[in-house]
């Protein structure tokens, strides 16, 4: 724990398990569909980013570090699509 | 090393829990999802214990795979109410079942220490003949090939089990033009992956079946967002699909016949290069029958319901 | 090295895809397999009758690393009922499945079931007979949904199927459990190092739990009647005469090569007595079946209660030289009952496939309409009740005399009960078909090549099996390589 | 270290376990489905903590391969199983009749 | 291949052979059906009659294949088989002429003829097998064989009549194969030798030999219609007159009686068996069960129930000879094997031409019947008095012989009223037959088979029991001719006894 890098990992990754826990109190505390989507997609791609960018920091080899970023771009791409697909047919849903 | 102990337990702990949450969750639906939670979680363990072979599949096939099919077929399994059975019987089965279970982890747990067998020696020494290094891919596709050839079968059994069961699930319309943009990006990156994880596959893991699991992921994504212009895949080539994987696994077994050899005892200097023969068109067979699988019919079948060939005895 | 083995196993599988590849020359081809299967099977069993041991290391890896492929003179003999009853039923098959679109789909997962079978039969490692089980209980499950297949022959797949899958699990758990205590799968190398501990006996129950699963012993057996009685004749046929058969070579596999010392007389006991319940309960309820099919699938559960009836009077028998003749009397009763119920349920099809129905009550006049067939179904019937010129005469009397030798008698009273019952049943059939039609019923008859296997087999059953029986003593006699089986 | 692969072990036992009680209960098909495939994972689960050789070793890699080959083989049945499903929601809704009656 | 092995598989042939290709053949071949079904007949007539002068000249014929380990099957021809494969293969030929003639354009004649040569080449083995296993499989194979026979009318009535024939058959048979089973654990392979084996097979339970013996009774007794399991004998008239004639008066019926000759003399030996105490209760049910089937036949009206009842007693006769220790009583017992088989197998033919020719089921539609039908009367009538025991016909010799071995045997004092009481008690069922045949005024017909010919019926229906009529009266009037069956059955007690 003696490196500065790995100071400042430990600090980002436990900031985004305090987003992680914060998106989760309202995913289940939220009433309606729309709002507990919001939080859903606030902890995938703050939540992860903030995660892949604390590993970022530890990884020996860059190229790695590329591919988590990789993995983050997918996680934001694939959360937004499923998220507005929800949305969708929340709405179309609505007057049920 | 305290830290990992800890882990461990979280681990086992969140699995047994999604596991009880997958089977005695009330809706089907609700269950549907617990499975999927349980598949990724499962990856996870495979990860810890070193198995990353295992953890690729499981995500592939065991969450993603198994988890498509059970959402598609979530529509026509009505969620019928069943009367629980009586209450004394409940308790009775979950006791008797309590008991069997503590017996058997106790049997389990007295088989500790492993004692380090025989057979990690053998493949390490074996190692280098089997021409590729990933110790898992060479136990797959060379020493013990026979048993992978007979999966191969496995599969194929299903899909033609499935051929002759009236017609596919109807691709779900057009969702959106927000997936068709999704799609046209995915579906390329899935094949460029699966191609990558194929070549990998010598010497790290991956290999024939998680590639082809990717590539049916693709069809799956296809699938989804309702397609239509894609060129139809014939029914003489949807057959050759599924056929490639293993009548070439079989002729390359087959040559060392000619030459006084054993069946599937591929010749040490080729055996790198036929092994990723077979696996290349065991990725194509395979990616074929889990698409079958998944699409759970015939994708060429236009039966009405009622008329299957009824002149047909039973 | 012998590449006999792999000729049996190789053939079956690329026939099905050359099947599935070019579906125009499927008939032609299929009857091609069916007849090299016979052939290769003919050869082994000769070979094994020479004393010539079979052995082939796949990949040329030794057995601690590789997969093995071993047959001894039980296998052999398997071998050989299998490529009889799968080319009586493949011919059969040509013309039962008029639709020529029926049969395109039917024979690359006939074959498919077929290389299950002689893999399973030939393979020689633990975790290899896992997967041959499963690829077994698949393409069984989806043959059975062949043609046109109501909701009931789709129910009753559905259930073989998950009835398959659990015992599957059954046997993987037991894989695995005897992985990690002996660190090896080969069956060889397994066969001296099994010693009495807890973990082993655990392994033996989950391994054995799984096979009865699949073998339908009594508490586990209510798939089956459901399972036989909807499938197509020519899939019920293999279904009762092979799978149900294969799966109880699996059992004395285990229970006589690998698990011996493990086997208690405590457990052969309880195993004869579930045995013994599947007789008669499988009779009794044989004597109230509605339809013929539904009477063929119980008295294949009462049949094979039998079989289970010879583990507790082997396991008693004190000399080797007995023991290897029970043993004998074994396997002829199984050769007999799996040829003899094909023959049946051939027999049967031709009836549903004229009448379009096989209920008992309205088989009037099936004597004179299908000659050959009824005549088959007869003989089948005397096969399957163990009257005299059959195999199973001599193998129920040797069955009678080593229950006697060994003092418990009441093995004794219970196939003799179990005879008496199955005589009932088929007296119920044969006086059903021979009740005369008024001369105005329209005698439709039916094509000889499809009544022929049927009798082909029936005579087998009866009169090649029970003159010839001598000759199958002496194979395995000489022919048991591998454990003292 | 040799803790870790018997807590793993001992899971699995405990998944094989619940998984196959759960399938034998009879309740719809999806729901056997899921839980035969939970208790083969507890299966393999036991399988790879067998062959896991502590934290520096590699690991056996013979129950990998099983186990690759079981998951696929898993995915197959319950695929076959959920067709043969569909085509029975699908088929007209013939009287429910007893097995024996005409 | 010497001869001595080749006879008895020719014999069992020469009707196996013919019976295959009649199956194969389909109705309208009836010309070839019969010339095949006659040549058969001939040809094994000529084989018994070298195999009769081979065993005369003490050649031995033995054809040996085993079947498995411990198990062979072994065609062993001695005199006594000699004597019954003689008897079904004469009485089998003059049946098929009846059979052909009776079944003129009924359908599905070719299966009841393959079947018909099934059921005697299984009479036929039953009679050469030379050990109990083998006799076990020709008992089960002839109940097979019989089966379809009694069912061949296919109406409900033959189909529940066969079933019950069925089912008591095989419970018979079961019990026999639990006896020859046990017996063979016990005491080794079972050829069946002169005198008997199990006398000097040291170390026997004699309690266990007992329960065999009981278990073997039981199980031969079903098929000799011994008094508890005779049931199945009159309800299983219903199958037509050739079968019932050949199948119950002789094949079927006698297999019984001939297992139990057998075994009292061949397994046991008849001195060990009674040193076993085993004899004196057989004997004791065989008479009761003589008087019984009398006592029974009196009541019935129906004509062929009445003669199946009185098969039951008659049978009973050889198992009392049997049970009887004592050459003479021996020779009494066996010859009426011959003799009520050539006897009752006239009545029955009688019976058929009444039922074919004139519609006639019930005595008491008989009367007049003589001067309807002159020569087939005539024959009944011969045959009844020979039944009763009047001294020209062959009935009166068994019965003489079975006395004086009672006598001999010093149990005269409850055998002889038994035969005399059985002897009122069949005059007591006979007589008003033929009174009624002979002296009513002639009654109108329910049916009249019109025949070109003008004799009383066809001529292949009425020479049958003309033919075995005569035969009777000869072998009862010849009795001490050098090859008569009387001779025959002394040769086979003196070398039964040991003499």
């Amino acid at each position: 724990m003696n490196s500065l890098s790995e100071l400042l990992s430990v600090a980002i990754v436990l900031l985004a398990v305090l987003v992680f826990v914060a998106g989760t109190v309202a995913l289940i505390r939220l009433p309606d569909v729309l709002s507990r989507l919001h939080a859903i997609s606030k902890i995938d791609n703050l939540g992860f980013g903030l995660l892949v960018l604390g590993l970022i920091l530890i990884q020996p080899a860059w190229i790695d570090g590329v591919k988590l970023f990789g993995i983050w771009i997918l996680v934001l791409v694939s959360s937004a699509a499923t998220g507005q697909l929800i949305a969708r047919h929340a709405v179309r849903e609505e007057p049920r | 090393m305290m830290i990992w102990s800890v882990i461990d337990i979280l681990i086992c702990a969140l699995v047994v829990a999604l596991a009880m949450a997958a089977l005695y969750a009330p809706a089907l639906r609700q269950r549907v999802m617990f499975f999927i939670a349980f598949g990724l979680v499962v990856a996870i363990t495979w990860a810890r214990l070193h198995a990353p072979d295992l953890a690729l599949a499981e995500a592939i096939i065991g969450a993603g795979l198994t988890g498509a099919m059970l959402l598609m077929s979530l529509d026509h399994t009505s969620d019928m109410p069943r009367e629980p059975a009586s209450y004394g019987l409940r308790i009775g089965s979950a006791a008797m079942g309590g008991v069997l279970i503590l017996g058997l982890m106790m049997i389990v747990s007295s088989l500790y220490p492993i004692h380090d067998g025989a057979p990690t020696l053998a493949v390490s020494q074996r190692q280098v003949e089997s021409g590729v290094s990933h110790p898992v891919t060479a136990v797959l596709l060379n020493f013990r090939a026979w048993d992978t050839l007979l999966e191969l079968a496995v599969l194929l059994s299903a899909a033609l089990g499935i051929l002759n069961l009236g017609p596919a699930r109807r691709s779900c319309g057009h969702a959106a033009s927000l997936t068709d943009g999704l799609a046209r990006v995915l579906v390329p990156l899935l094949i460029l992956s699966a191609g990558y994880l194929l070549w990998k596959g010598a010497f790290a893991p991956g290999g024939a079946f998680q590639a082809g699991a990717v590539l049916a992921s693709a069809a799956v994504v296809i699938h989804l967002t309702g397609w239509e212009k894609l060129p139809r895949v014939g029914l003489r080539s949807l057959r050759l699909l599924l056929l490639v994987g293993p009548t070439l696994f079989v002729a390359v077994g087959l040559l060392p016949l000619l030459n006084g050899q054993a069946f599937l005892q591929y010749p040490v200097e080729l055996a790198g290069l036929l092994i990723l023969l077979i696996e290349s068109a065991a990725m194509v067979s395979i990616a074929g029958m889990l698409t079958l699988v998944y699409l759970g019919g015939h994708p060429h079948a236009n039966w009405p319901i009622e008329l299957v060939n009824p002149k047909e005895p039973m | 090295m012998s590449t006999i083995l792999i000729v049996v196993v190789i053939v079956p599988l690329l026939a099905s895809l050359t099947c599935l590849m070019l579906p125009r020359l499927s008939d032609r081809l299929s009857l091609g397999t069916g007849l090299v299967q016979l052939i290769t099977g003919g050869l082994l069993i000769q070979s094994l009758a020479s004393g010539i041991s079979h052995f082939h290391e796949l990949g040329g890896w030794s057995p601690g690393l590789g997969i093995a492929l071993r047959a001894d003179a039980l296998a052999g003999a398997l071998v050989l009922l299998c490529a009889i009853v799968s080319l009586a039923a493949t011919v059969y098959a040509r013309r039962y499945f008029t639709c020529v679109e029926t049969r395109y789909r039917f024979w690359p997962l006939w074959w498919l079931l077929s290389t299950a079978i002689y893999a399973l039969l030939l393979s020689a490692d633990l975790f290899n007979l896992y997967v041959t089980l499963e690829l077994l209980g698949l393409s069984a499950a989806a043959l059975c949904t062949i043609g046109a297949a109501k909701t009931e022959a789709l129910r009753s797949a559905l259930r073989y199927l998950m009835l398959g899958l659990v015992g599957s699990l059954l046997f993987l758990a037991g894989v695995s459990m005897v992985y990690a205590e002996y660190g090896t799968l080969s069956l060889m190398a397994l066969a001296g190092q099994i010693a009495q501990t807890p973990a082993t006996l655990v392994a033996l129950l989950l391994l054995s739990s799984g096979l009865l699963v699949k073998c339908a012993l009594v508490p586990l057996h209510f798939w089956l009647p459901a399972a036989h009685g909807s499938a197509p004749a020519p899939v019920s046929a293999v279904l009762s005469a092979l799978v149900v058969k294969v799966a109880f070579y699996l059992l004395l596999r285990l229970w006589f090569e690998l698990f011996s010392p493990v086997m208690t007389s405590l457990f052969a006991t309880l195993i004869g007595g579930l045995g013994a319940i599947a007789v008669i309960w499988g009779s009794l309820r044989a004597l109230t079946a509605a339809r013929l099919k539904l009477l063929a699938a119980y008295s294949t559960l009462s049949q094979m209660g039998y079989l289970f009836v010879f583990i507790p009077v082997l396991a008693a028998l004190p000399d080797e030289e007995t023991r290897q003749l029970g043993f004998g009397a074994l396997v002829l009763f199984a050769l007999s009952h799996g040829i003899a119920k094909a023959a049946l349920f051939l027999g049967i099809g031709v009836i549903q496939l004229q009448v379009g129905h096989d209920r008992i009550d309205q088989l009037a006049g099936s004597a004179q309409r299908f000659p050959i067939a009824f005549f088959a179904i007869g003989l089948a019937g005397v096969a399957l009740v163990g009257l005299p010129p059959s195999g199973a005469f001599l193998a129920k009397w040797s069955l009678i005399s080593n229950s006697l030798l060994t003092g418990q008698w009441w093995w004794m009273v219970v196939t003799l009960t179990g005879t008496l019952l199955a005589a009932a049943y088929f007296i119920r059939v044969l006086g059903a078909g021979f009740v005369t039609l008024g001369p105005e019923a329209p005698v439709k008859g039916v094509g000889v090549s499809l009544q022929a296997p049927a009798l082909v087999l029936a005579c087998l059953a009866t009169f090649g099996l029970g003159l010839g029986a001598a000759s199958l003593w002496d194979v395995l006699a000489m022919g048991s390589a591998g454990g003292q089986l | 270290m040799g803790s870790s692969p018997l807590l793993y072990a001992v899971t699995g036992a405990l998944i094989f376990g619940i998984g196959l009680l759960a399938s034998l209960r009879d309740e719809a098909l999806l729901a056997r489905i899921i839980a035969i495939n939970i208790s083969g994972v507890g299966v393999f689960l036991m399988l790879v903590s067998f062959a896991y050789r502590g934290f520096e070793l590699a690991p056996d890699p013979i129950p990998h391969a099983l186990v690759l080959t079981g998951i696929v083989v898993a995915v197959a049945a319950s695929g076959l199983a959920l067709a043969l499903e569909k085509r029975l929601a699908e088929l007209p809704k013939s009287k429910t009749h007893k097995e024996d009656s005409p | 291949m010497s001869m001595g092995e080749l006879l008895p598989l020719m014999i069992l042939c020469s009707s196996l052979i013919p019976g295959l290709i009649i199956f194969a053949l389909s109705e309208e071949q009836h010309r070839l059906r019969s010339g095949l079904n006659m040549v058969g007949a001939v040809a094994k007539l000529l084989l018994v009659a070298g195999l009769i002068w081979g065993v005369y000249q003490e050649q031995v014929f033995e054809a040996r294949w085993t079947l498995a380990p411990g198990l062979d099957f072994v065609l062993h021809v001695d005199a006594l088989s000699v004597l019954f494969v003689s008897l079904s293969t004469l009485l089998w030929l003059v049946t098929t002429v009846y059979a052909i003639g009776y079944l003129e354009d009924s359908p599905d004649r070719s299966r009841f003829f393959g079947f018909f040569s099934l059921c005697v080449t299984a009479t036929v083995g039953l009679a050469m097998a030379g050990n109990l296993f083998t006799f076990v499989v020709f008992y089960e194979a002839l109940t097979l064989a019989t089966y379809p026979l009694v069912a061949h009318k296919g109406t409900p009535e033959a189909v529940r009549g066969a079933r019950i024939y069925l089912g008591y058959t095989l419970a018979g048979g079961l019990l026999l194969l639990i006896g020859a089973v046990w017996l063979r654990t016990l005491a080794g392979p079972l050829e069946f030798s002169e005198g008997g084996i199990l006398g000097d097979i040291p170390g026997l339970d004699p309690d266990n030999l007992r329960w065999i013996f009981l278990l073997l009774m039981a199980g031969l007794g079903v098929k000799a219609a011994l008094f508890p399991l005779h049931g199945w004998l009159p309800r299983a008239m219903v199958a037509p007159a050739p079968v019932s004639a050949l199948l119950h008066a002789v094949a079927v019926v006698k297999a019984g009686a001939f297992g139990i000759v057998r075994v009292v003399y061949d397994v046991y030996g008849v001195e060990f068996s009674a040193h076993l105490g085993v004899l004196v209760p057989l004997g004791m049910l065989a008479a009761f069960t003589i008087v019984y089937g009398s006592v029974r036949a009196l009541s019935q009206d129906h004509l062929k129930k009445r003669l199946a009842y009185s098969t039951v007693s008659q049978v009973s006769y050889i198992a009392l000879g049997a049970s009887i220790l004592g050459p003479l009583a021996t020779i009494g017992g066996v010859v009426h094997l011959v003799h009520q088989g050539i006897m009752k197998i006239t009545l029955f033919f009688a019976a058929g031409n009444y039922a074919e020719t004139l519609g006639v089921h019930r005595v008491s539609e008989m009367d007049g019947i003589g001067r309807r039908m002159p020569a087939t009367t005539l024959a009944f009538t011969v045959a009844a008095l020979g039944m009763i025991g009047l001294p020209p016909v062959a009935g009166f010799i068994s019965k003489w012989y079975l006395g004086l071995g009672a006598l001999e045997a010093s149990q005269g004092i409850w055998v002889i009223p038994v035969l005399v009481a059985s002897s009122l008690l069949n005059a007591a069922y006979f007589l008003p037959i033929l009174y009624r045949a002979w002296f009513m005024p002639q009654r109108d017909w329910p049916r009249q088979m019109h025949i070109g010919y003008r004799g009383e019926t066809l001529p292949s229906l009425q020479w049958p029991p003309v033919i075995t009529a005569t035969l009777a009266l000869l072998v009862g009037g010849l009795a001490a001719a050098p090859f008569s069956p009387l001779e025959w059955v002394e040769l086979i007690a003196l070398r039964e006894y040991r003499l």
